[in-house]
């Protein structure tokens, strides 16, 4: 076992600590922290396995950008007055044996499909391709998605910013 | 490294730069529809005040040049192209589909002119972007091939979707868009978790390469059956079909009407034809979809008709009938013949042209009452009898009786289920057959609810607004194909099977 | 270091991803649960693109779920503010007026 | 071997299709146009008509003759399997063509009186183009598919015009009756036409009958072959089937020539306008159910005919007996047209295919001319009530002596009674008489319990001239009982006879039910209309099923002619003298009959509320039914209000369970009190459908049975 398979497992133990973490707490704001966690735990893995570029927009987009988002949201929609931002949760059984049981489900597919002994993965050669020809796929092969995913998230903007900038004005007039 | 070296090599990238923008001209109608939205963007942002018509005549403009584009490209065709590196296929199918949808987004349109609520969608630019956005998406989803690609479009019909739902005021939009939300986000999380399980097995995101079909082949059955469920399920939550149908009435209820009209349509027929994309490529003895599909048509129309029986709001209960027709659109899916696909093309497309007319009256109705709930209703019939009889001929359309087209429709995909079932030999075929003829059966009792209201029951709920004209013309511009078609269905006949289905 | 153990690092994260979205009743608790459901994805998307060096297929396809992630984010949380001002509340179970 | 492509090929141009066009054409425009019009409607729409009778006159004397002539061509071709529509001119067709067209024409006159001061005339006038239209496509299609469109649409028009009065509570719940009694007969027809299809690949009458007489019966299987698209295919299936189907698509004719056991929409479907009776209930759309049965004629196989014989006979037995103890005059009338019926399907089934039609086509005429009568007398006494005098024009204890007052029509209702009961030297003795002597060779070939089936026919002779007798004595004979009744002396003066537009119609009726109009006096053989329709020929039907050939049984009944013939006048006649002798004026019975309310003794009782049958249904079947939709509530409430439901209520004991288990173990008994109080608050609350996450639980569990279904 190489330095960077213990480091891989290390980041795997993180990933699954603190995702095992927000599942139980109660906390939103924990669990947004919690979320960071994971979130680095999971771009370290992606750092390893020769994806540099996918674990640095990971940590940019996820943690710069949808856990503040999550974070003001969590501002937003609670009155924090000293007290701590809790959520109840319900269902508690039922949602423990849906995902259970599917997790199980999983579990057998995975040791059925015995991923490892799959063709093209046998005989591929691993190795980390440049960040030059991430950049030459983005821009021939996947220019129409680029340019697709442009737009949406142009459309998300202008909606989201319609959505949320009129919401309270509108409450108003509507009472 | 050598392949490395190879796509680096500039007279490769410079023919391959060369490819991508020879496919561009394929991709006219896509780049017409982005052209309207930004103009609609630009004029939102110059102008403040009295945007109406202006907005109205660049969306309207803007479905009209996409139409004559695909027009031409329909009367054009030579041949079947994979484009933009294999994301895409440009086929006569999908030229077909854009012509229908680019008809059925104007005609949604219309009756969002038609409705005249306070909060139009033509009073501010942004929800017009947003639903050109949607039609961006309708229109991709009907070429994808790649699983990304099929990915990114469904996320792109979804978020427009969402903020569609929510953007104008009211809390019930407000309690749909985030429920819709919320359902759509996991759905897709599901079928993401489905795909990349697929690519795991064979390496490729492009469903057409033959990577892919041998990659399937020698996957065991568990994980592939998980794989595949998962995927197929994130299509049918654009669908509408059990058991990604959950949301559809929530929505439906809150939405305003001509938004409505165009969820129930455009993204429900694209979804069917990624649905049938992804099944063409399947090699044959791998995978029982037939029985998943028809077990999924058989569940939607029974939930979609026994959950109609019992509403009392009209937009709700075409919601549950757009379940049971996303039923009846599997049927012919399940077929898998010839007669098959072109019927489930032919109930697709006259879905599109009986829904939206059934949206249009119900909107009409909307206004005069002030909502859609069959008690307010009451005795309207009588006092609009033209209107009335307009919404009779809807409700028998989408029940599947003569004299209209709805009758048509229903028949080819049960005569091509029943050949299929004597050919084929599946059982599934046959429960299929009997459950969905049994359903129109039932369908009968909602449909008819709605001019049983109207024009048996009195109501002395008085009228808001006087029926205008332009409301009759364009009553009678919706409803009149569905007559004639049924007598003159051989010429859309005739265009669907000049499609070459071969994949 | 074998794949399957990435497989089912991602099939852990995404049965507790929905774990939580069936059992928290903050709508913005589930949109968590949700991202994590989507990082599942991601894990493996990358792990198995690991083995095509060449087509980098995997690692595009992930880079592009972020992005979805994040517009379908910032639309949620955007909703989510519009329910709260209607509801004062962000719990899920009291925001039920449409059903049936 | 044949080719299913050839046999459905369309046929080389014909100017006829302009005729039929036009045929459908005006009706159709009737339909759409009188709605613009408001006082002129009648006399727009009956011009209408007028022209489309003159065409079907011009159709009927030019395509007469042996073979008749057919139309085809490809209505739509849907992945190599083709989709035709065809018409068939047989002298059948044309005879039912210009039966429609002009029994149609007289009852619009008719009614430009009798609705004159209806507000909803032009309505009328519609459903009633509507009507002629729908019926025209049932007569001159000759694909199975198109004649169920048009059988729908007969039954859509005849459930408009039954419900034309819809304020009225009895109108709109008769229109309801007829339409599930429709539908009920219509799922046979249905699945009678998958059967063939499935047989035939096509449902195209032409080629069916063609692919028939190729068929085979082997070893109890029955056989097709044919070549489809170059390819031959062999279809077996288990005879059973023919018969199945033949069975199948009799129930289509049981919804709508009213028989045994549906048969009783029809007596309350004279809710409807009096005019739409004698067209739709009595003439035409009833008689679509028998026609068809001629259409498919080559199909019926020996089981199924014996179903149809017998079904016949015994609707023809009940109505009869029905018809003897009515106070509505109406009532009366569309009992004896369900009588009626039966006789025809019982010739149908004798396999009497010839007398069958013949029978139709009198029937039409004395039928129509006889509601019109009743229709004159309606109308005019209605013209009697005002603001104080109230009463039940249809009701015969109200009249009574009419025969002074209205002395046209009591001698046009006399003809038709007479044609009705089946006297020599009227239409009626001529096709009846044809009927029987079939149903006599029929019972003869068959011998044993068959004989039973002549029985009833010939006991229905009696009853007919009986309660038609009775039925002219109590209106036309004897005093006026109205004015004692409504204690207004003077209000006999006022009562008139019809005018013109009323008379016409009924004078033309009654004349053509005189046997001379269909040139013979005593002997159908000799009858040019009975010689236009011949039986299609035996060979058709494969020969081990085949029905006892009709030409043999008449050949061993023939010496009985005569004497059936004897007794068949007899038996009238004995009704007719009982009926003038019981209620004949000063009579006991006669004089009983206006203070009767309701009948009294038991058997009287059977007959007034036609065997009970109405009462059982909706005992048994109603409360069936109830039990259905509560059955279907409980499903929905239990069921489909979603899995959320279930699953919520799952959640309810899973829970309880769980909540037991902290409560016992985890938690001892420390917290106890506060601990399932507040456990309890949280489930009634996630109960709550309408939440996002209960959603997406279902969703996710359907998904996870979907894939343990699939996978292990």
């Amino acid at each position: 076992m190489t330095f960077a398979t213990i480091i891989l497992y290390c980041f795997i133990g993180l990933t699954l600590l603190s995702a095992l973490y927000i599942a139980f707490t109660k906390n939103v704001l924990y669990a947004a922290f919690a979320l960071i966690l994971t979130f680095l735990g999971v771009a370290g893995i992606f750092m390893l396995i020769g994806a540099g570029f996918i674990a640095i927009s990971q940590i940019l987009v996820y943690v710069g950008g949808i856990l503040v988002l999550i974070v003001f949201g969590v501002m937003l929609t609670n009155r924090l007055k000293g007290q701590q931002v809790t959520t109840p949760s319900y269902n508690k059984l039922l949602g423990l044996l849906v995902s259970g049981g599917l997790l199980f489900i999983f579990y057998k597919a995975i040791i059925e499909a015995n991923f490892g002994a799959i063709k093209w993965i046998e005989s591929a050669q691993p190795e980390s391709p440049g960040l030059e020809s991430f950049g030459m796929k983005l821009m021939t092969d996947y220019v129409l998605a680029f340019e697709v995913i442009g737009l949406l998230l142009l459309l998300a903007l202008i909606g989201a910013v319609k959505i949320a900038a009129g919401a309270r004005k509108e409450v108003e007039d509507a009472s | 490294m050598i392949s490395l070296l190879q796509s680096n090599n500039a007279s490769d990238l410079k023919d391959q730069l060369g490819n991508l923008s020879e496919d561009v001209w394929m991709l006219a109608p896509e780049i017409s529809v982005v052209i309207a939205l930004l103009l609609l963007l630009g004029f939102d942002l110059l102008f403040k005040k009295n945007k109406e018509i202006g907005l109205a005549s660049i969306a309207f403009c803007g479905l009209a040049s996409t139409f004559v584009i695909l027009t031409f490209q329909w009367t054009n065709f030579s041949t079947d192209l994979m484009i933009m590196g294999n994301l895409l296929r440009y086929d006569q199918l999908s030229v077909f589909l854009k012509l229908i949808f680019s008809l059925g987004g104007a005609l949604g349109l219309i009756i969002a002119a038609r409705n005249g609520e306070k909060n139009n969608l033509f009073q501010t630019g942004e929800s017009l972007v947003i639903l050109f956005g949607l039609f961006l998406g309708v229109f991709l989803m009907t070429m994808a091939t790649n699983l990304l690609m099929i990915y990114l479009s469904i996320e792109v019909v979804s978020i427009c979707s969402y903020m569609l739902t929510g953007i104008l005021k009211g809390k019930r939009k407000a309690e749909a868009a985030l429920k819709y939300l919320l359902f759509g986000a996991v759905s897709s999380a599901v079928m993401l978790y489905g795909i990349s399980w697929l690519y795991g097995f064979t390496g490729t995101l492009d469903v057409t390469s033959q990577a892919f079909i041998s990659g399937l082949s020698e996957v065991s059955v568990l994980p592939l059956t998980i794989a595949l469920i998962m995927t197929i399920g994130g299509i049918i939550f654009k669908l509408g079909a059990v058991p990604f149908h959950i949301w559809s009435p929530d929505v439906y209820q809150a939405a305003p009407t001509a938004i409505v009209s165009i969820f129930s349509t455009l993204p429900k027929l694209a979804a069917l034809t990624l649905l049938f994309r992804v099944i063409n490529v399947l090699p044959a003895g791998l995978f029982d979809w037939q029985l998943i599909l028809g077990v999924v048509a058989i569940a939607s129309m029974i939930f979609g008709n026994f959950s109609a029986l019992w509403q009392k709001d009209a937009k709700r209960m075409l919601a549950y009938s757009s379940i049971a027709h996303a039923g009846f659109l599997l049927v012919g899916l399940v077929a898998y013949t010839e007669a098959g696909n072109t019927s489930m093309l032919f109930y697709g497309a006259m879905y599109l042209v009986m829904n939206v007319g059934a949206f249009l009256l119900i909107a009409i109705l909307e206004r005069r009452t002030g909502s859609a709930a069959f008690d307010d209703m009451r005795g309207l019939g009588m006092k609009m009898p033209f209107l009335g009889i307009l919404v009779v001929i809807v409700m028998i359309a989408l029940t599947g009786l003569p004299p209209t087209v709805g009758f048509n429709a229903k028949l080819y995909v049960f005569s091509a289920i029943w050949e299929a079932y004597q050919v084929q030999n599946n059982s599934i075929l046959l429960w299929v057959f009997i459950l969905g003829l049994l359903n129109t059966v039932v369908a009968l009792f909602y449909y008819l609810k709605l001019p049983y209201y109207l024009f048996f029951k009195t109501g002395e709920k008085t009228v808001l607004e006087k029926s205008s004209i332009p409301d009759h013309i364009w009553g009678t511009i919706m409803v009149l194909p569905l007559l004639i078609w049924f007598f003159q269905s051989e010429w859309l006949m005739n265009v669907l099977n000049s499609i070459n289905f071969v994949f | 270091m074998p794949v399957e153990h990435l497989v089912i690092l991602g099939a852990i994260l995404f049965c507790i991803g929905l774990f939580v979205v069936l059992t928290r009743k903050n709508a913005i608790a589930v949109l968590i649960g949700v991202e994590l459901m989507l990082n599942a994805s991601n894990i493996n998307l990358v792990a198995f693109s690991h083995f095509d060096p060449d087509l980098l297929q995997g690692q595009v396809f992930a880079l592009f779920v972020i992005t979805v992630a994040a517009a379908e984010a910032a639309v949620a949380l955007a909703i989510v503010v519009k329910v709260y001002q209607y509801f004062q509340t962000a719990d899920l179970d009291k925001i039920s007026e449409l059903k049936g | 071997m044949i080719e299913l492509k050839d046999l459905l090929a369309p046929n080389a141009f014909d100017p006829l299709i302009y005729w039929i066009l036009a045929l459908f054409a005006f009706p159709l425009l009737s339909f759409f146009t009188t709605g613009l019009l408001k006082d002129k409607a009648s006399v727009w729409s009956s011009l209408l008509l007028g022209i489309n009778t003159c065409i079907s006159g011009y159709i009927a004397v030019t395509y007469w003759g042996e073979m008749g002539t057919s139309l085809k061509g490809t209505w739509f071709e849907i992945g190599g399997t083709v989709f035709n529509y065809s018409f068939l001119l047989d002298n059948a067709a044309l005879i039912m063509l210009v039966i429609v067209n002009f029994i149609s024409l007289l009852v619009h006159i008719f009614s430009a009186e009798y609705m004159r001061h209806d507000k909803a005339k032009p309505r009328y006038y519609a459903f009633l183009g509507l009507f002629t239209f729908s019926m025209l496509g049932i007569v001159l299609f000759h694909n199975l598919l198109f004649i169920f469109i048009f059988w729908e649409l007969v039954g859509l028009s005849s459930y408009l015009l039954i419900g034309f009065w819809f304020e009225k509570k009895s109108a709109s719940l008769a229109a309801n009756k007829a339409f599930i009694m429709n539908r009920i007969g219509d799922l046979g027809f249905l699945t009678g036409l998958m059967i063939l299809y499935t047989q035939f690949e096509t449902l195209d009458l032409g080629a069916i009958e063609f692919m028939m007489g190729e068929s085979q019966i082997e070893d109890g299987n029955w056989v097709v072959t044919y070549f489809s698209n170059g390819k031959e295919v062999i279809h077996v299936l288990d005879g059973r089937w023919l018969s199945a189907a033949g069975i199948a698509l009799f129930c289509g004719a049981v919804g709508k020539s009213a028989q045994f056991p549906l048969q009783i929409w029809l007596p309350d479907a004279m809710e409807g306008p009096t005019p739409v009776s004698a067209l739709i209930h009595a003439a035409t759309m009833v008689a679509a159910g028998v026609f068809m049965l001629s259409r498919v004629f080559v199909l019926l196989d020996a089981q199924a005919l014996e179903v149809i014989a017998i079904v016949g006979a015994i609707t023809a037995l009940m109505a009869a007996v029905a018809a003897l103890s009515q106070f509505d005059i109406k009532k009366v009338l569309a009992y004896s047209t369900v009588s009626q019926l039966g006789y025809m399907v019982l010739a149908m089934g004798v396999g009497a295919y010839d007398a069958g039609l013949f029978h139709l086509f009198t029937h039409a005429f004395f039928k129509a001319g006889l509601f019109l009568s009743a229709g004159i007398i309606i109308h005019q006494l209605h013209g009697l009530e005002s603001e104080g005098v109230k009463f039940n024009t249809q009701d015969m204890r109200v009249m009574g002596g009419l025969k002074q007052h209205l002395p046209i029509t009591f001698a046009c209702f006399v003809i038709c009674s007479l044609s009705l009961a089946g006297l020599p030297g009227f239409s009626g003795f001529l096709s009846k008489e044809a009927i029987l002597i079939n149903t006599h060779a029929w019972s003869v070939e068959k011998g044993g319990g068959y004989y039973l089936i002549e029985l009833m026919a010939f006991a229905t002779v009696i009853l007919t001239a009986f309660y038609i007798m009775r039925a002219v004595m109590l209106v036309f004979t004897g005093k006026f009982r109205l004015p004692e009744l409504t204690g207004v002396s003077d209000i006999a003066g006022k009562l008139k006879e019809g005018n013109r537009t009323l008379l016409i119609p009924v004078v033309i009726l009654a004349l053509l039910s005189l046997s001379f109009a269909f040139g013979s006096t005593f002997d159908a053989e000799t009858s040019w209309l009975h010689k236009a329709v011949e039986t299609p020929s035996g060979a058709m039907v494969p020969t081990k099923y085949a029905a006892v050939g009709q030409a043999e049984m008449l050949e061993s009944a023939g010496a009985d002619h005569i004497w059936l013939a004897v007794v068949s006048i007899g038996l009238a006649l004995a009704g007719i003298i009982a009926a003038l002798l019981i209620y004949k004026p000063g009579a006991k019975l006669a004089e009983a009959f206006d203070s009767k309310r309701e009948p009294v003794s038991p058997l009287v009782q059977v007959s007034f509320y036609h065997w009970y049958q109405d009462v059982l249904y909706t005992k048994v079947i109603l409360k069936f039914i109830l039990t259905q939709s509560k059955m279907l509530a409980w499903f929905d409430e239990k069921i489909l209000d979603g899995c959320v439901n279930l699953l919520a209520r799952t959640q309810v004991v899973v829970a309880h369970l769980t909540g037991m288990f902290d409560r016992y173990i985890i938690d001892g008994f420390v917290h106890l009190t506060a601990f399932t109080s507040g456990k309890v608050g949280q489930l009634t609350r996630s109960i709550q459908t309408g939440n996002v996450q209960t959603y997406i639980l279902s969703a996710i569990a359907m998904l996870i049975m979907l894939l343990l279904w699939f996978a292990f």
